[in-house]
C-alpha cells in the first residue's frame, strides 16, 4: 500500500445531543480513490463534514501526517481538502467564470489562475460555453460538473465528493465518472467519494469502506468488496 | 444616578437634623417634613426626545446646589426625576410612581404637552401639584378647571399675538408665510399669529413638517414661490438652522420672524451662519448664555459659576440649562415662601403669589407675577433683532394678552 | 433564511421530574401562577397594580405578534400601528358615542382583525426584510396620520383624546386599578386560552406548515394565502384588543402614544420572550414595562446605552428568549420517558 | 412652472443624502445579508468623529480620511466583539441585537457631545453652484461622491479577488469556507467597509441637515427605502432609489392637496410600499433563477 495520505481514528461525532458517528477510522492512500458505502443516514456525510471541520467531533485526524481536528474549515481546504457538497455549493447569483475565481480564492499564485480556469474548462467544455451565465441557470450536471471544477481550482491533494451522482442523468453520470477518473492520474488527486449508486463507486475506486449506523462494518480493497456475497444482495442489487 | 447621590446625601443630612426640637405650627402633606421635601419631576432621557433631558438634569444639579448651601428653610430637596421617553403611557405610569410609591410632595416640570396632558386629570383628581409644567401650550393656565396646575414658560399663542402686533405696526401691507412643526406646539403659535392678525395681514402659505423630516429645503422653496415678503418660522433649533442656512442659499429675505424656541445664538443662529441669520426677529425672556451682550453680566456670571461646579458636563451653549435653572430658582422661591406650611394646598397657594419674582437669567425688567386667577408666570417678553452676533432689544416689555 | 428566522416549536417534552410528570408540573406551574396574579391585587400598591396591568396588555400585544411571527413565519416591526388603531377605535367610541368601554374591547378586536387581513393581503407579495420594512414604514405613517387635519374632528388631532377611567360595576369593593387589572387579566386569560387552542388546532398546524415550508405547504393543498392574511387578522386583532385595554388603563390616547419607538419595544418583547412560545411573552411584556425603568435607574444620562447594553447581555444569555432558557433547564433535569 | 423645476432639484439634492445612506445600506446587506438598523447611528457617531477632529484643527481632508479609517476599524471591531458570537442565531435576534446597539450609539453621543446641534462644514462650500441659485456646490458636490463612490464600489466588487470573496461569504457562507474563503474576516470587513461608506455619508449629509445625536433616525429609514426600490442587491439602483425618493416626496408634499404637505412621509412610504407589491425585489433588484 502506497503512502498514507489521511488517516481518522475513532471519530465520534454529534448533531446537537445526537450522536451519529461512533468511533470511525478511516484511511486514505495517497493517490487513490476511495469510497465510502452505506444506506441513507448511515452517517456518510457526516463524515465528511468531520473531515473537512464542518461539524463537531471528537477522535483524531491527521492529513498528511499533521493533526487537523478541531481547525477551522478553512485552514483545513488551506492545506488541500477539496470538499464537493451535497447539493453543490452553486453560488448562484455568481456566474459560471466567478464561481471558479472563487474556488481558487485561497491561492497565493495568483498568476496560475487563469491557466487553471482554461485546464477546467478542458475536463468540462460545457461550462466554457456558459462562462459569463449566472451559475443558478445551470442545469443540474452541469452545477455538480462546476463544483468539481472549483474543487479543482484549490489544487487539492484530496478531494472530498460527497454523492456526485445525485438526481443526475445515468449518462452524465457516466460521463462524469469517466472524468473523476482522469483527474485522479493527471492531476494526481486523491479522493473520497461518497456514493449511493454503489456499483458505480466500486468501479472507480480501488478501496471501499462500507458503515452502517455510524459505525465501520467493512473495509477493503474494491474488487473484494464487490465479491462479498452479503454486500451485492444489500448494496448492489443482483 | 444623580438623584441616588441626591438621596444618599440627604439621607445622611437628615440624620443630622433628626437632633433639632420640632419648632411649633409646621405644616406637612406627604412628601414633605421637618429634613427634606420629595420633589418629582418626567424628563425624557431616552428616545427620539433625549435633548431635552439636560433640563431634568440641570435642574437636579441647582437642587444639589441648594442643598449645599444649606437646602430651603433648613430642609434639603430629594429631587427624584424620572424618564418617560416623551411616551404618555410612560409618563402616567411615573407620575403614579412619583405620587404613590415615592410619594413627593409636588411633580415639578414634567416636559411636554402629551406627556402633560395624559396626567392632567390624574393631577387634579389626586390634588398633588404638577407645578411649572415645561411646555408652552395655553391649557396649563386654567385655575377654574384646573387647580393644581401651572405653566411657567410664556405660552405660544401669546408670543404668536406679540409678533402679530409687531406685523400690524410695521408691515401691514405684507403677505405672510408659515413654516410651523406639525403638533401642539406648532399649531398654538400659529393659532396666536392668526389670532393677533385678525384677518387684516394676508397669509398666503402655510407649510407643516415633521419632526421626522431630514430638511426643510422642499418646504422653503414652496414658501418662497409664494411671493410672501414675510416669514413667520415656528420651528426647533435644527429646522430652524436649516430654514435660515436655505433662505440664504437661494436668496429669500423677508421680514423674518423666529420663535423663542429657537433663537439661541449658540445653538441655532451660529451653525446657521451669522451673515445669513442678520436681521431675524424675535422675542426672547431669558438671558442667552452665548449672546457677548451679557458677558459682563452678574447673574450670567452666577449661572456659570453653578455650571462649573456642579454640572460641568452640561452644554453651556444650550438655552436648556439657563432654563432649567431658572425655573428651578423659581420653585426654589416658591418653597421659600411656603415657610414651614408644605402641605400641597399652601405650595399652589404660593405659586399663586409670586410677586414681581425676577430671577437674575431673565431680561432686564421681566419680571414673574401670579395670583389666584393668574397661572401664567411669565407673560413678558421684549423684541430683539439679530444683528450678526448679538441680539439688540427693541421696543417696550410687552405682556403678551393670553388667549382663550 | 426564511426558516432559519424563527424557533422551532416544542411539543411538550414528554418526560418526568423528580417522578412527577411534566405535564403535571406544567399545570401545577399555571394555577401557582394564577393564584399569585389573583393575590397581587390585594398585597400590593395602586401603583404596582396598575404597572402589572400594563405589563399584562403589552403580553397580549406580544401575543398577537408572536402568533404572526412565531406561528406563521411573518416578519412586523409594525403593531404599534395595530395597537393604535385599537386604542383610539376605543377612544373615539367612548368620547363620540359615549359608549362603555367594555363594549369597545371587541369593537376594537374586529376593526383591528379587519385591518390587519386587508393589510395582510399586499403583504402576501412580501418576504422576510421586505415585509419588517413595509411594516416599519405603517409604524412610521401611523402618528402622522392621525394627527392629520381630515381625521382631526375625531382623533383630537395632536391633543389627542382624554377618556374617563372607569370603576368597578355592580358595586364591586374595588377601586379602579384593581378593576381594570382584573379586566386585563381576564380578557387576556380568554385570549391566551384561545391562542393555545389555535396553534394546537388544524388552523394552527397550517399557520406552522406555512411558516416551516411554504411550498411543501401549498403543494398540501393548504391556502397560503388566505391562512397567512387571517393570520394577520386575529395577530392584528389580539393587538387592537391590548390597545383598547391600554386606552382605558392610561385614559388618554395622543398620536406621541404610538410612535415606531412601541412598535420596536414590542418586537423586542417577543424576540427576548421567546419566539413562538406562548408563555414566553408574558416575560416579553414584563420586559417591555419594567426593563426602561431600571436603565434609567442605572444611569440617566446614558438611559438609552444602559437598555442596550441590558438587552444584549440579555441576548448572550438567552439567545433563544426566556422560553428557550426554560426549556433549556428543564430539560437539565427532566428524565425522559423515551 | 419654476417651483415644479425648483421642487425638483431641491428633491435631487435631498435625494443625494438618501442615495448615499442607501449605498451604505446595500453595502453591509451585501456583506452580511441583513438590514442594519444601527447603521444610521454609526454614520452619526463617525461624523461626530470627524467634528470633533476638526474642533482640535485638523485640516478637513485629513480629517476626513482619518474619520474613514476610524470608522473602518470601528466597524470590524464591532462585528468582532459583539456579533461574532451570535452569527449562528436567527435573524430575529440579529435585529434586536442592532436595536441595542442603536440606543447604546445614539445615547452615548448625547452623553459625550449633548444634543446641540453642531454645523460641519462642507468641503465643497455652500456658495450656490455657477452663480445660479437652484443648487449649492455643496449638494451638488454629495452628488458627485456618490457617484464616485458608487463606482469605487461595483469595481472593487466586480473586479478585485477580495470583493468576489466578500460575494461569495455573503451568497452561500458554507460554500465559500469550502473554497478556503475566512468568512468571518469577510464579514467583519463587511462592516468595516459599510462603516467607512456611512462615514462619508455621514460628513456629507451633516452640512445640510446640521450634526446631532438623531441626525440620522429618519434618514436612515429613508435610505432603507431607496435601497429597496432600488433593489437591495443593486448599488446602482440603490442610488436610483435615493434620487427617485428624494423627488417623489417634494412632489408629494408640494402638489397633492389638502393632504399632501402633513402626509409627505406616509406618502412617500406609501408609494415604496406598493412598488414592492408590484416588483418585490425592487426596480434593479435580481430575481435569482434557478434550476433545480
Amino acid at each position: 500500500m502506497s503512502a498514507c495520505l489521511l488517516e481518522a481514528t475513532g471519530i465520534c461525532a454529534y448533531y446537537g445531543p445526537t450522536q451519529v458517528l461512533f468511533g470511525l477510522d478511516l484511511r486514505l492512500a495517497e493517490g487513490g480513490i476511495t469510497t465510502m458505502l452505506g444506506a441513507n443516514g448511515a452517517g456518510k456525510t457526516t463524515m465528511l463534514r468531520a473531515l473537512s471541520g464542518m461539524v463537531r467531533a471528537t477522535g483524531e485526524i491527521r492529513f498528511r501526517g499533521e493533526p487537523v481536528l478541531g481547525q477551522a474549515t478553512e485552514d483545513i481546504v488551506r492545506r488541500g481538502v477539496a470538499h464537493v457538497p451535497e447539493g453543490r455549493g452553486t453560488f448562484t447569483r455568481q456566474t459560471v467564470e466567478e464561481n471558479l475565481q472563487i474556488g481558487a480564492m485561497s491561492r497565493r499564485d495568483r498568476k496560475a489562475i487563469p491557466g487553471d480556469i482554461e485546464r477546467v474548462y478542458g475536463y468540462f467544455p460545457r461550462l466554457k460555453e456558459r462562462r459569463g451565465q449566472q451559475a443558478g441557470t445551470l442545469s443540474g450536471g452541469e452545477q455538480q460538473m462546476l463544483a468539481i471544477g472549483r474543487a479543482l481550482m484549490l489544487r487539492p491533494r484530496l478531494m472530498l465528493l460527497d454523492e456526485p451522482s445525485f438526481g443526475l442523468a445515468p449518462m452524465i453520470v457516466a460521463e462524469m465518472f469517466e472524468i473523476l477518473r482522469t483527474l485522479n492520474r493527471s492531476e494526481k488527486v486523491s479522493m473520497l467519494l461518497v456514493e449511493q449508486n454503489a456499483a458505480l463507486a466500486l468501479d472507480l475506486a480501488d478501496h471501499a469502506y462500507l458503515i452502517e449506523t455510524g459505525r465501520l462494518v467493512m473495509s477493503g480493497p474494491s474488487a473484494e468488496i464487490r465479491g462479498d456475497e452479503s454486500i451485492r444482495r444489500s448494496y448492489l442489487g443482483y | 444616578m444623580l438623584s441616588r447621590r441626591l438621596l444618599m446625601a440627604t439621607a445622611a443630612a437628615g440624620l443630622v437634623a433628626v437632633a433639632t426640637p420640632a419648632a411649633a405650627q409646621k405644616k406637612y402633606d406627604t412628601g414633605a417634613s421637618d429634613t427634606e421635601i420629595k420633589i418629582g419631576n418626567i424628563n425624557p432621557y431616552s428616545g427620539p426626545a433625549s435633548a431635552y433631558g439636560l433640563i431634568g438634569r440641570t435642574i437636579g444639579a441647582y437642587f444639589k446646589k441648594v442643598n449645599d448651601d444649606g437646602g430651603i428653610n433648613g430642609r434639603k430637596i430629594n429631587y427624584i426625576s424620572y424618564d418617560d421617553g416623551y411616551s404618555p403611557p410612560k409618563a402616567v405610569e411615573q407620575a403614579r410612581k412619583l405620587v404613590e410609591s415615592d410619594e413627593v410632595l409636588l411633580i415639578f416640570q414634567s416636559l411636554g404637552t402629551p406627556s402633560n396632558t395624559a396626567i392632567h386629570k390624574y393631577m387634579n383628581a389626586k390634588k398633588v401639584p404638577q407645578l411649572f409644567v415645561a411646555t408652552g401650550a395655553t391649557k396649563w393656565g386654567d385655575p377654574k378647571s384646573f387647580p393644581w396646575t401651572m405653566g411657567w414658560q410664556p405660552n405660544y399663542q401669546s408670543e404668536g399675538r406679540i409678533y402679530a402686533q409687531y406685523l400690524l405696526k410695521n408691515h401691514p401691507q405684507g403677505k405672510v408665510a408659515i413654516l410651523y412643526q406639525n403638533d401642539d406646539y406648532g399649531k398654538d403659535y400659529v393659532k396666536g399669529l392668526k389670532d393677533g392678525l385678525g384677518g387684516k395681514i394676508k397669509i398666503v402659505a402655510e407649510a407643516p413638517y415633521e419632526p421626522a423630516d431630514p430638511t426643510v429645503d422642499s418646504q422653503i422653496i414652496s414658501l418662497k414661490a409664494s411671493g410672501a415678503d414675510v416669514f413667520f418660522n415656528v420651528t426647533t433649533p435644527k429646522f430652524a438652522a436649516q430654514a435660515i442656512k436655505k433662505m440664504h442659499e437661494i436668496g429669500w429675505k423677508p421680514v423674518h420672524l423666529l420663535n423663542n424656541v429657537s433663537n439661541s445664538v449658540g445653538s441655532v443662529l451660529k451653525p446657521a451662519g451669522f451673515e445669513a441669520a442678520k436681521g431675524i426677529l424675535s422675542t426672547g425672556y431669558i438671558k442667552d448664555a452665548t449672546d457677548p451682550t451679557w458677558k459682563d453680566d452678574a447673574g450670567l456670571k452666577e449661572w456659570a459659576a453653578f455650571m462649573d461646579k456642579y454640572f460641568p458636563e452640561g452644554d453651556k451653549t444650550s438655552s436648556f440649562t439657563v432654563y432649567g435653572y431658572t425655573v428651578a430658582q423659581t420653585l426654589v422661591q416658591v418653597l421659600k415662601q411656603c415657610g414651614d406650611d408644605l402641605t400641597r394646598a399652601n405650595v399652589m397657594k404660593q405659586a399663586a403669589s409670586l410677586k414681581d419674582f425676577a430671577p437674575p437669567m431673565l431680561l432686564p425688567g421681566i419680571k414673574i407675577n401670579t395670583s389666584s386667577t393668574d397661572f401664567y408666570p411669565i407673560e413678558q417678553m421684549q423684541m430683539q433683532r439679530f444683528t450678526g452676533e448679538r441680539w439688540e432689544l427693541f421696543g417696550p416689555i410687552i405682556s403678551g394678552e393670553v388667549g382663550s | 433564511m426564511h426558516d432559519r428566522a424563527v424557533a422551532h416549536v416544542k411539543s411538550p417534552p414528554a418526560g418526568t421530574l423528580a417522578g412527577v410528570s411534566l405535564d403535571i408540573w406544567r399545570r401545577l406551574a399555571i394555577a401557582g401562577a394564577l393564584a399569585v396574579a389573583l393575590a397581587v391585587p390585594f398585597a400590593a400598591k395602586n401603583f404596582f397594580i396598575f404597572q402589572m396591568t400594563l405589563a399584562i396588555i403589552y403580553a397580549i400585544a406580544i401575543l398577537g405578534l408572536n402568533l404572526l411571527t412565531g406561528f406563521n413565519g411573518q416578519f412586523s416591526l409594525g403593531h404599534s400601528a395595530f395597537y393604535a388603531l385599537g386604542a383610539y377605535t376605543a377612544a373615539i367610541m367612548m368620547e363620540h358615542g359615549g359608549l362603555g368601554y367594555y363594549w369597545t374591547l371587541p369593537a376594537a378586536g374586529m376593526v383591528c382583525f379587519v385591518a390587519g387581513f386587508l393589510f395582510g393581503l399586499p403583504a402576501l407579495r412580501l418576504e422576510g426584510i421586505y415585509l419588517a420594512l413595509a411594516t416599519f414604514a405603517l409604524a412610521v405613517a401611523m402618528p402622522q396620520i392621525l394627527k392629520s387635519t381630515p381625521l382631526e374632528p375625531w382623533t383630537g388631532g395632536v391633543q389627542g383624546i382624554v377618556i374617563i377611567k372607569p370603576d368597578a360595576p355592580f358595586g364591586l369593593p374595588l377601586n379602579s386599578d384593581q378593576w381594570l387589572y382584573f379586566l386585563s387579566l381576564a380578557v387576556a386569560l380568554v385570549l391566551y386560552a384561545c391562542a393555545v387552542n389555535l396553534v394546537g388546532s388544524r388552523t394552527g398546524r397550517a399557520m406552522i406548515a406555512i411558516r416551516d415550508h411554504p411550498i411543501a405547504a401549498s403543494a398540501m393543498g393548504i391556502n397560503v394565502s388566505l391562512y397567512k392574511s387571517l393570520t394577520f387578522g386575529v395577530s392584528a386583532l389580539y393587538t387592537g384588543v391590548a390597545g383598547a385595554l391600554g386606552a382605558v388603563a392610561i385614559s388618554f390616547v395622543a398620536p406621541d402614544s404610538f410612535t415606531f419607538v412601541l412598535a420596536i419595544g414590542l418586537f423586542v418583547g417577543l424576540v427576548v420572550g421567546g419566539v413562538g412560545s406562548i408563555p414566553g411573552t408574558l416575560f416579553g411584556g414584563l420586559f417591555v414595562l419594567f426593563v426602561p425603568n431600571i436603565a434609567e435607574h442605572i444611569s440617566k444620562g446614558l438611559a438609552g446605552a444602559a437598555y442596550g447594553v441590558i438587552l444584549m447581555l440579555i441576548i448572550y444569555a438567552m439567545p433563544s428568549g426566556a422560553a428557550g432558557l426554560c426549556r433549556l433547564i428543564i430539560g437539565k433535569f427532566v428524565r425522559h420517558g423515551r | 412652472m419654476e417651483l415644479l423645476l425648483h421642487q425638483v432639484l431641491a428633491g435631487l439634492a435631498t435625494g443625494g443624502i438618501y442615495a448615499c445612506m442607501a449605498l451604505a445600506v446595500v453595502m453591509i446587506y451585501q456583506a452580511i445579508d441583513h438590514l442594519n438598523f444601527a447603521q444610521g447611528e454609526m454614520a452619526m457617531f463617525s461624523t461626530f468623529i470627524a467634528w470633533q477632529l476638526l474642533q482640535w484643527g485638523v485640516p478637513y481632508w485629513a480629517a476626513f480620511v482619518l474619520t474613514i479609517a476610524i470608522s473602518f476599524l470601528a466597524g470590524v471591531v464591532i462585528e468582532r466583539t459583539v456579533f461574532k458570537p451570535i452569527h449562528k442565531a436567527p435573524v430575529l435576534t440579529h435585529v434586536v441585537m442592532f436595536i441595542a446597539l442603536f440606543a447604546i450609539i445614539n445615547s452615548a453621543a448625547g452623553f459625550i457631545w449633548d444634543f446641540t446641534i453642531k454645523s460641519v462644514p462642507s468641503p465643497f462650500g455652500t456658495q450656490p453652484l455657477f452663480g445660479q441659485r437652484l443648487i449649492s456646490a455643496h449638494d451638488a458636490g454629495m452628488i458627485a461622491v456618490t457617484l464616485v463612490l458608487l463606482v469605487l464600489l461595483y469595481l472593487f466588487f466586480r473586479h478585485t479577488r477580495v470583493g468576489l470573496a466578500m460575494r461569495a461569504a455573503a451568497a452561500n457562507p458554507d460554500s465559500a469556507r469550502l473554497a478556503g474563503i475566512r468568512v468571518g474576516w469577510m464579514v467583519a470587513l463587511g462592516w468595516g467597509m459599510a462603516a467607512a461608506v456611512g462615514s462619508v455619508a455621514g460628513m456629507l449629509i451633516a452640512p445640510v441637515v446640521f450634526l446631532e445625536p438623531n441626525m440620522m433616525l429618519s434618514i436612515l429609514l429613508y435610505g432603507f427605502a431607496a435601497a429597496v426600490v432600488g433593489g437591495l442587491t443593486s448599488p446602482g439602483g440603490a442610488v436610483f432609489g435615493g434620487f427617485a425618493v428624494g423627488v417623489v416626496e417634494n412632489l408629494a408634499g408640494t402638489f397633492i392637496p389638502y393632504v399632501g404637505r402633513e402626509l409627505k412621509l406616509s406618502i412617500a412610504l406609501f408609494i415604496i410600499v406598493a412598488v414592492l407589491i408590484v416588483k418585490p425585489s425592487g426596480l434593479f433588484g435580481r430575481r435569482v433563477v434557478t434550476r433545480v
